[in-house]
């Protein structure tokens, strides 16, 4: 029972986040959003009896994914800032 | 036997350790590249081979050391090593050809280009689902590299389209994957084919985002402008590997998945690819960057690939067939049209006149062209015979309409683009640099065409007893194409002399009248070569193409032979047609009256053969379904050819433009082909009626009434030297039309001697005018007269070629006049008759100016030093004036045979013979008395007139002391500009260009359409992905009838 | 807005046709299928405690090798977009904070043990959850935390790949040998299968997972590199 | 079938955020924002594919106790959904980063993340 309430608030927070991971206007925002909704579901996928993914969600989904969002959207600002 | 996981060990291995190549050893980088990409190429061929001559069994490949399905297998069978086979060539041939581009880029470029081939291969070899989908992703994710080879903001953008739209289908498919798994706890393909399908809806609705996701890399219309884009931007020898290799890959994938699904499914993706093909070649009218026309091109064909298999369940055992030399046809074409159009460097196809300063590549994009519209010899010809014959037999005649107008519609651009490159200036383009690395590969895809088609002919069972040997000997002289005119031209006339020679003693019945116009005509007409200097590039390949296919239709034995003799005539005459100076324009509406009558025929064959054991001509003897439909299908296919009207728009300008010799071999022979189908036709099949009461042939015979008028009354009304005579042409053709129509003795035996003669004297004008035309350099007649003096043996010629044409007394002509009114007075045709005897009269009117405006009058100023008609155009015409003289005074020579021929077929009604005198029913005629009687009156008013001709007042030619201003331009005020005006002013309204002008609205309408459906593709990525999600909603919406 | 509406309604037809697959589903109580297959006889097959493990290096090893070549083709695509800037441009400036101390002490301590972290993880990975991608992503990470707090270090590009390319042709070479001494490609009964579940059972998996951890963290490491020096491109 | 359940949530879930993400993909005009779209795309498909792999009170497919080892297949969760995830996410990894390059490099061309403005071809 505590872990269906644990997925519900999961599930919960994960659709927020990825709503504003589309929604918010400001980019950092919404790439740490993304990131969120991915480290969340790396959570869910341990209540699924799945660490491994969960493991390479955490690393690889939200971890390096996030790092070169963030790589790439710092170069394109500076790029914008240069000009 | 190498094992086929050497091809994908070889190829990682090495891209793997391309890594480790530095800068400087790009060389070296490419080298191994092309060795590992040589040597996949190797086994997979071998094991073609394998399949092929050793009948070996497929083998499955497993991985891991497990059976499947609990280990992904792949599966290396004839398909398989076939499209492998097709996938590495396309990888080698491609990495020769960007070899300089890649040394550039450097070992990143390589393994690139080494991953989209591995992931290629697999995804043809592999059985297990999901290990489709990472490969999938593999090519898809090297293809978004290959892309970005040349980076600019062009290719850029549309690699990030291409990645969008792969990421959405991707991720698509893996969802339907998983649920896949889900219901069947499987992922192995042959599995899923065991299971076929569970009474869970979500299972069909997994199936159903599989294979839409597959249908979406295959780039459905209207959801496709990324592939478009990727087209166009791509570097075109990159291009050509998507869409050679690509393109292929996803084919076969569509094909391993089809049995998954439902036949509804296989319906509605049938759909999809009728739609793709048309909506694609519709959008391609109005495109003229070469590439992303090319993309259209490519599209549409995979479209029709499409659509083979979603009628699978039609077509049978021969799906694999048909699809397969479409296939392997538009493989090789696509690679080979891309690769040029890098070479040439062009993004619009105007400039494409530039590639005419390479013959090797003009010769190989023409070849493509040929080869993409499937036209024989090449493979795509005897797919397309099949699959509208299958069809056919299977009532399914939407789909043969569908496909039979979308082909016609890429005919449209790509013959448009071939007139360019061949005809539109391109003094002021600077030429393109040519390296063997790139060339070669071309040539080796074109050389390709050649052998694949013959090895498809040699494997159908009706196409190997196709003799090849006439448009062998065509081809062959190519190779000798750098000879002098005279060598070649008299090698030609030898090897039609002996082919005639050959073939003359198995001629019979009306084979051998029309083998005698075709071939004897042949050599006559191309007696006037010699006339020609220098080499004569392009010429005698395609006059042999064209009475190769002209002896073809004589000699076939089945309706394929035909057809195919049919495509082989039409062929060479385009580009005998298009060699005219301002023939681009007309070689075009040729080429696309032939091809729509050729679909027409296409289409009548196919539905003549529904039900019958075989293919042989003797079939449309006994039509077992809808006679009448295969009647007028064949019969409007012929009509085409002789240009009834109606049909006829494409005659004029493609006569009148072309070469002196040329004329009269498209004129007076290649006309005689359509009279030659008509007469098959109507033994054949004899007269059908429409809704059982309403006789085809008699409709027939008002449209031949109408057009001898309308022929006419154009050719009257003609400035145009050469023009005339082809209008006049149209009104022949219509006479013999009328005459066949009459299905009688007297009918045939007139239709049959004024094909002959038509022959003799169309030809005879056409050299004699071609001359004078040669000598005077304009075809105006208003800008010529006179030219008796300086020509007088050009004048004899037309004066007896007018003769003959009008019908007088004493020639042949009128011989076969005669006959006619007679035959009219049997049929009761009094209205027709009425118009021919109209037309008869018109034919006076043109043939008097013909000769009154160009011979007689006043020499021009500029013509005073004007030389009689080169010698060898002179020699064909008193060669033919000499025979038509013979027949002339003995006219049952040529009539008595042909009567003995028609006898059979129409017993009663024909001609009593006694020495020369003539009776029928209605009368007595004896040429050999005429011709004396009117010799004589005719020498009587000549000496007449020689002896009063001094009184004679000679008139200014621009006199216009009569008019009251200075005439705007100096012809309106001579007196052979606008000859018969009178005549215009009263029956002008009928020779107004209307039937012109409805088939270019039919044109320009088609293009609109176009121009109004690309617009979808606006360019921008966002509205594409929801082009595919729109898509995938109506696709399943229509799949599933609902929610 | 317009166009949004029509987004939606495309969308909301898109969640209609997918809702069969969520209204046919079933809770399932046992495994069926392959599955089955695997759970009960990968313990003898196979050998690796970690089924998931079993599952990815041997039975779909071919799936893995495909996996890793995605990685190798990402790295190189994006490497052929940087390709113009063979010349180094020095950026003294962090990626998205300033390099403090602190970051650069941290990181002198952190990254050796992320890595040995990563390799614990691949090592063990037919043992326990993780294995050559975690463990390569691990590593990877290690390198981009190096990369953010000392922006001028350089590292060694050949050495990437030919880390890169050894681990990938080793890859491709076991498999191969797989054909010779075991059943089939990526066979991993080429080595001795070991007792079950210790660090050496399993045969060739925790080699190939060795070589899978080295090639993507090489590859990664790659794609951050090469992201990194691609501040000025024309 | 039992809506209350964590696979069933879960699955839900991951259908929402797989919708949300084509949404995102669908409507937003930045291609940064576009990209995120894609990445939640993967999440979601990432998640349904776990929770269907999901057996209800089951351990994960790690026999690293003794009574695992039999009679396997009525005590774990299915490894086989387990390990396609792992592939897709890294196939998800390759595909992000190239298309952020991508995006970078458009950027550099035009100086403008618009999606819009990058339909220099058409038709």
């Amino acid at each position: 029972m505590i872990l269906l309430l644990i997925t519900i608030v999961l599930g919960v927070v994960m659709l927020i986040a990825a709503l504003i991971a589309v929604y918010n206007k400001d980019m950092k925002t919404a790439i740490i959003a993304a990131g969120l909704t991915s480290l969340f579901a790396s959570v869910l996928y341990v209540l699924l009896a799945a660490p491994d993914v969960a493991l390479t969600e955490a690393s690889i989904g939200s971890g390096l994914t996030t790092l070169i969002f963030f790589y790439v959207y710092n170069k394109i600002r500076r790029n914008n800032a240069q000009e | 036997m190498v094992a086929p996981i050497y091809i994908i060990a070889t190829l990682l291995g090495v891209a793997f350790a391309l890594g480790l190549f530095g800068k400087k050893m790009n060389s070296m980088a490419g080298l191994l590249s092309v060795v590992a990409l040589g040597f996949a190429s190797f086994i997979s061929l071998e094991w073609l081979a394998g399949f092929w001559l050793y009948d070996r069994a497929a083998e499955y490949i497993y991985t891991a050391g497990f059976k499947p399905p609990f280990s992904i297998n792949l599966l290396m069978g004839k398909d398989e090593a076939l499209f492998t086979s097709l996938i590495n060539i396309a990888g080698f041939f491609g990495t020769v050809y960007l070899w300089d581009k890649l040394k550039k880029i450097g070992s990143n470029g390589y393994v690139t280009l080494m991953g989209m081939i591995l992931g290629l291969n697999v995804i043809i070899m592999t059985r297990d689902l999901f290990n489709l989908f990472v490969f999938l992703e593999i090519s898809s994710i090297a293809t978004a590299g290959l892309i970005i080879f040349s980076q600019n903001l062009k290719t850029i953008a549309a690699g990030f389209k291409y990645m969008l739209a792969t990421g959405i289908i991707s991720g698509i498919l893996l969802l339907g994957i998983i649920f896949m798994y889900y219901f069947t706890g499987t992922l192995n393909i042959d599995d899923f084919l065991a299971v076929h399908s569970l009474a869970v809806k979500g299972f069909g609705v997994a199936v159903f985002f599989v294979l839409i996701s597959i249908v979406l890399e295959l780039k459905p219309f209207p959801a496709n402008g990324w592939g478009l884009d990727v087209y166009e931007s791509a570097d075109s020898g990159i291009a050509a590997m998507i869409s050679a290799g690509t393109a292929t890959a996803s084919f076969f994938v569509m094909y391993k998945l089809l049995p998954l699904g439902t036949p509804q499914f296989h319906m509605v993706l049938a759909g999809i690819g009728l739609a793709t093909f048309i909506g694609s070649n519709l959008m391609g009218l109005k495109q003229t960057n070469p590439n992303r026309l090319l993309g259209y091109s490519s599209i549409g064909q995979v479209g029709l690939l499409v659509t083979i298999l979603g009628l699978s369940e039609f077509l049978g055992e021969r799906t694999t067939f048909i699809a397969y030399s479409i296939l392997i046809s538009h493989f090789l074409a696509k690679a080979g049209l891309f690769w040029i159009s890098g070479i040439v460097k062009r993004s619009e196809i105007k400039e494409w006149a530039v590639l005419r300063n390479n013959r090797l590549l003009l010769i190989l994009f023409g070849v493509f062209i040929f080869t993409l519209i499937g036209f024989p010899p090449f493979p795509s010809f005897f797919g397309k015979w099949d699959l509208v014959l299958n069809m056919a037999s299977n009532n399914q005649y939407f789909w043969i309409v569908g496909i039979l107008i979308g082909s016609l519609l890429e005919g449209v651009y790509l013959f448009r683009w071939l007139g360019y490159a061949l005809k539109l200036d391109n003094a002021e383009m600077p030429a393109f640099e040519v390296k063997w690395n790139k060339v070669l590969p071309i040539a080796v895809f074109g050389a390709a065409t050649f052998v694949v088609g013959y090895f498809v002919s040699s494997i159908h069972p009706y196409a190997k007893i196709i003799n090849y040997i006439p448009l062998a000997v065509a081809l062959a002289f190519v190779l000798i194409d750098f000879l002098p005119v005279y060598v070649k031209n008299t090698l030609a006339i030898l090897a039609m002399a002996y082919y005639y020679y050959y073939l003359y003693p198995t001629l019979s019945s009306f084979g051998a009248v029309f083998g005698a116009i075709f071939m004897v005509g042949g050599i006559v007409t191309l007696i006037a070569g010699y006339a020609f200097k220098g080499q004569r590039r392009g010429f005698y390949p395609f006059a042999l193409m064209m009475f190769a296919g002209l002896i073809g239709l004589i000699e076939a034995k089945t309706t394929l032979g035909f057809f195919y003799a049919w495509e082989v005539m039409t062929v060479g005459s385009y580009f005998l047609i298009i060699r005219g100076k301002k023939s681009m324009p007309h070689a075009l509406s040729y080429m696309l009256f032939s091809m729509g009558g050729a679909y027409l025929m296409l289409a009548g064959f196919a539905i003549a053969s529904v039900g019958q054991f075989n293919l042989d001509m003797s079939t449309l003897s006994h039509v077992l379904v809808h006679p009448t439909w295969v009647f007028i299908l064949l019969a409007v296919g012929f009509l085409t050819k002789t240009a009834s009207l109606g049909l006829h728009i494409w005659l004029p300008g493609a006569h009148a433009e072309a070469e002196t010799d040329v004329s009269p071999m498209v004129s007076a022979i290649l006309l005689k082909a359509g009279v030659f189908g008509l007469v098959t036709l109507f033994l054949a099949m004899g007269d059908q009626l429409i809704g059982g009461d309403v006789s085809v042939i008699y409709l027939l015979g008002w449209l031949g009434a109408i057009t001898a008028v309308m022929g006419n009354l154009m050719a009257a009304f003609q400035e145009d030297a050469k023009r005339l005579l082809a209008y006049s042409s149209v009104g022949v053709l219509g006479y013999i039309l009328f005459g066949l129509s009459l299905m009688s003795h007297l009918g045939w035996l007139s239709a049959v001697s004024i094909s002959v003669t038509h022959f003799m004297f169309k030809s005879l004008l056409f050299l004699a005018i071609g001359g004078v035309v040669w000598r005077v350099k304009t075809k105006e007649m208003y800008r010529m007269g006179g030219l008796i003096k300086r020509m007088p043996f050009s004048f004899f010629s037309v004066l007896i070629g007018i003769i003959v044409l009008a019908g007088l007394p004493p020639l042949s002509g009128f011989s076969g006049k005669w006959i006619f009114y007679n035959a009219v007075m049997a049929k009761e045709w009094y209205l027709q008759g009425a118009l021919i005897f109209f037309s008869g009269m018109i034919a006076f009117l043109y043939t008097f100016r013909l000769i009154h405006s160009v011979f007689l009058g006043q020499l021009k100023d500029e013509h005073r030093e004007v030389k009689e008609a080169p010698f060898w155009i002179l020699v064909p015409q008193y060669m033919i004036i000499g025979v038509l003289l013979y027949f002339s005074a003995i006219p049952n020579s040529l009539l008595k045979p042909i009567g003995k021929i028609i006898s059979p077929y129409f017993p009663t009604g024909g001609l009593e013979w006694t020495g020369q005198h003539a009776v029928s029913t209605y009368g007595y005629w004896n040429g050999l008395v005429i011709f004396y009687i009117v010799i004589a009156i005719f020498v009587t008013v000549l000496v007449w007139l020689i002896i009063n001709n001094r009184k004679a007042q000679k008139v200014k030619q621009f006199n216009i002391v009569f008019a009251a201003e200075r005439p705007f331009k100096p012809e309106t005020s001579h007196y052979a500009y606008n000859f018969y005006a009178h005549y215009r002013k009263a029956i002008g309204i009928l020779v107004e260009p209307k039937i012109t002008g409805w088939w270019e609205g039919v044109a320009e309408w088609a293009h609109a359409m176009g121009d109004k459906f690309r617009k979808i593709y606006n360019g921008n990525g966002q509205s594409y992905l929801i082009h595919i999600m729109a898509f995938i909603v109506i696709i399943y919406l229509i799949s599933f009838g609902g929610f | 807005m317009l166009r949004n509406s029509l987004i939606l309604l495309v969308l909301l037809g898109f969640a209609a046709a997918v809702f069969p697959l969520v209204h046919s589903y079933e809770a399932k109580d046992t495994l069926t299928g392959v599955a089955e297959h695997y759970a009960n006889y990968g313990k003898e097959e196979v050998g690796a405690a970690n089924l998931v493990s079993a599952v990815v290096v041997t039975y779909r090893g071919f799936d893995t090798l495909g996996e890793v070549t995605i990685l190798f083709l990402a790295s190189a695509v994006i490497g052929l977009f940087l390709k113009v800037s063979e010349t180094h441009t020095k950026d003294s400036r962090s990626v998205f904070f300033k390099s403090t101390e602190i970051l650069v002490t941290a990181s002198r301590l952190l990254v050796p043990m992320i890595m040995l972290l990563g390799a614990y993880i691949f090592i063990n990975g037919h043992l326990t959850p993780g294995g050559g991608f975690q463990g390569g992503a691990v590593i990877a990470s290690a390198f981009a935390l190096l990369l953010l707090s000392r922006p001028q270090k350089q590292f060694s590009h050949k050495l990437i790949s030919v880390i890169e390319s050894i681990s990938g042709i080793t890859f491709v070479f076991i498999g191969l040998l797989g054909i010779l001494l075991a059943g089939g490609f990526l066979d991993n009964h080429i080595f001795a299968m070991g007792k079950f579940g210790t660090l050496l059972s399993a045969g060739a998996i925790p080699i190939i997972y060795i070589l899978i951890g080295l090639k993507v963290g090489s590859e990664l490491t790659g794609i951050v590199r090469n992201l990194k020096e691609s501040q000025k491109v024309g | 079938m039992q809506l209350f359940s964590i696979e069933y949530i879960s699955l839900v879930v991951g259908f929402l955020i797989l919708l949300i993400g084509i949404w995102g993909i669908l409507t937003r005009k930045n291609i940064l924002k576009m990209v995120i779209g894609f990445s939640l795309f993967d999440t979601g498909t990432h998640i349904i594919i776990v929770a269907l792999g999901y057996v209800r009170n089951k351990t994960a497919p790690i026999l690293d106790q003794a009574n695992l080892q039999t009679n396997t297949a009525q005590k774990i969760v299915d490894p086989v959904p387990q390990a396609l995830v792992l592939t897709a996410i890294v196939i998800g990894l390759g595909v992000t980063a190239l298309m952020l390059v991508y995006a970078m490099k458009l950027h550099n061309e035009k100086k403008t993340l618009n999606i819009e403005k990058y339909n220099d071809l058409k038709w």
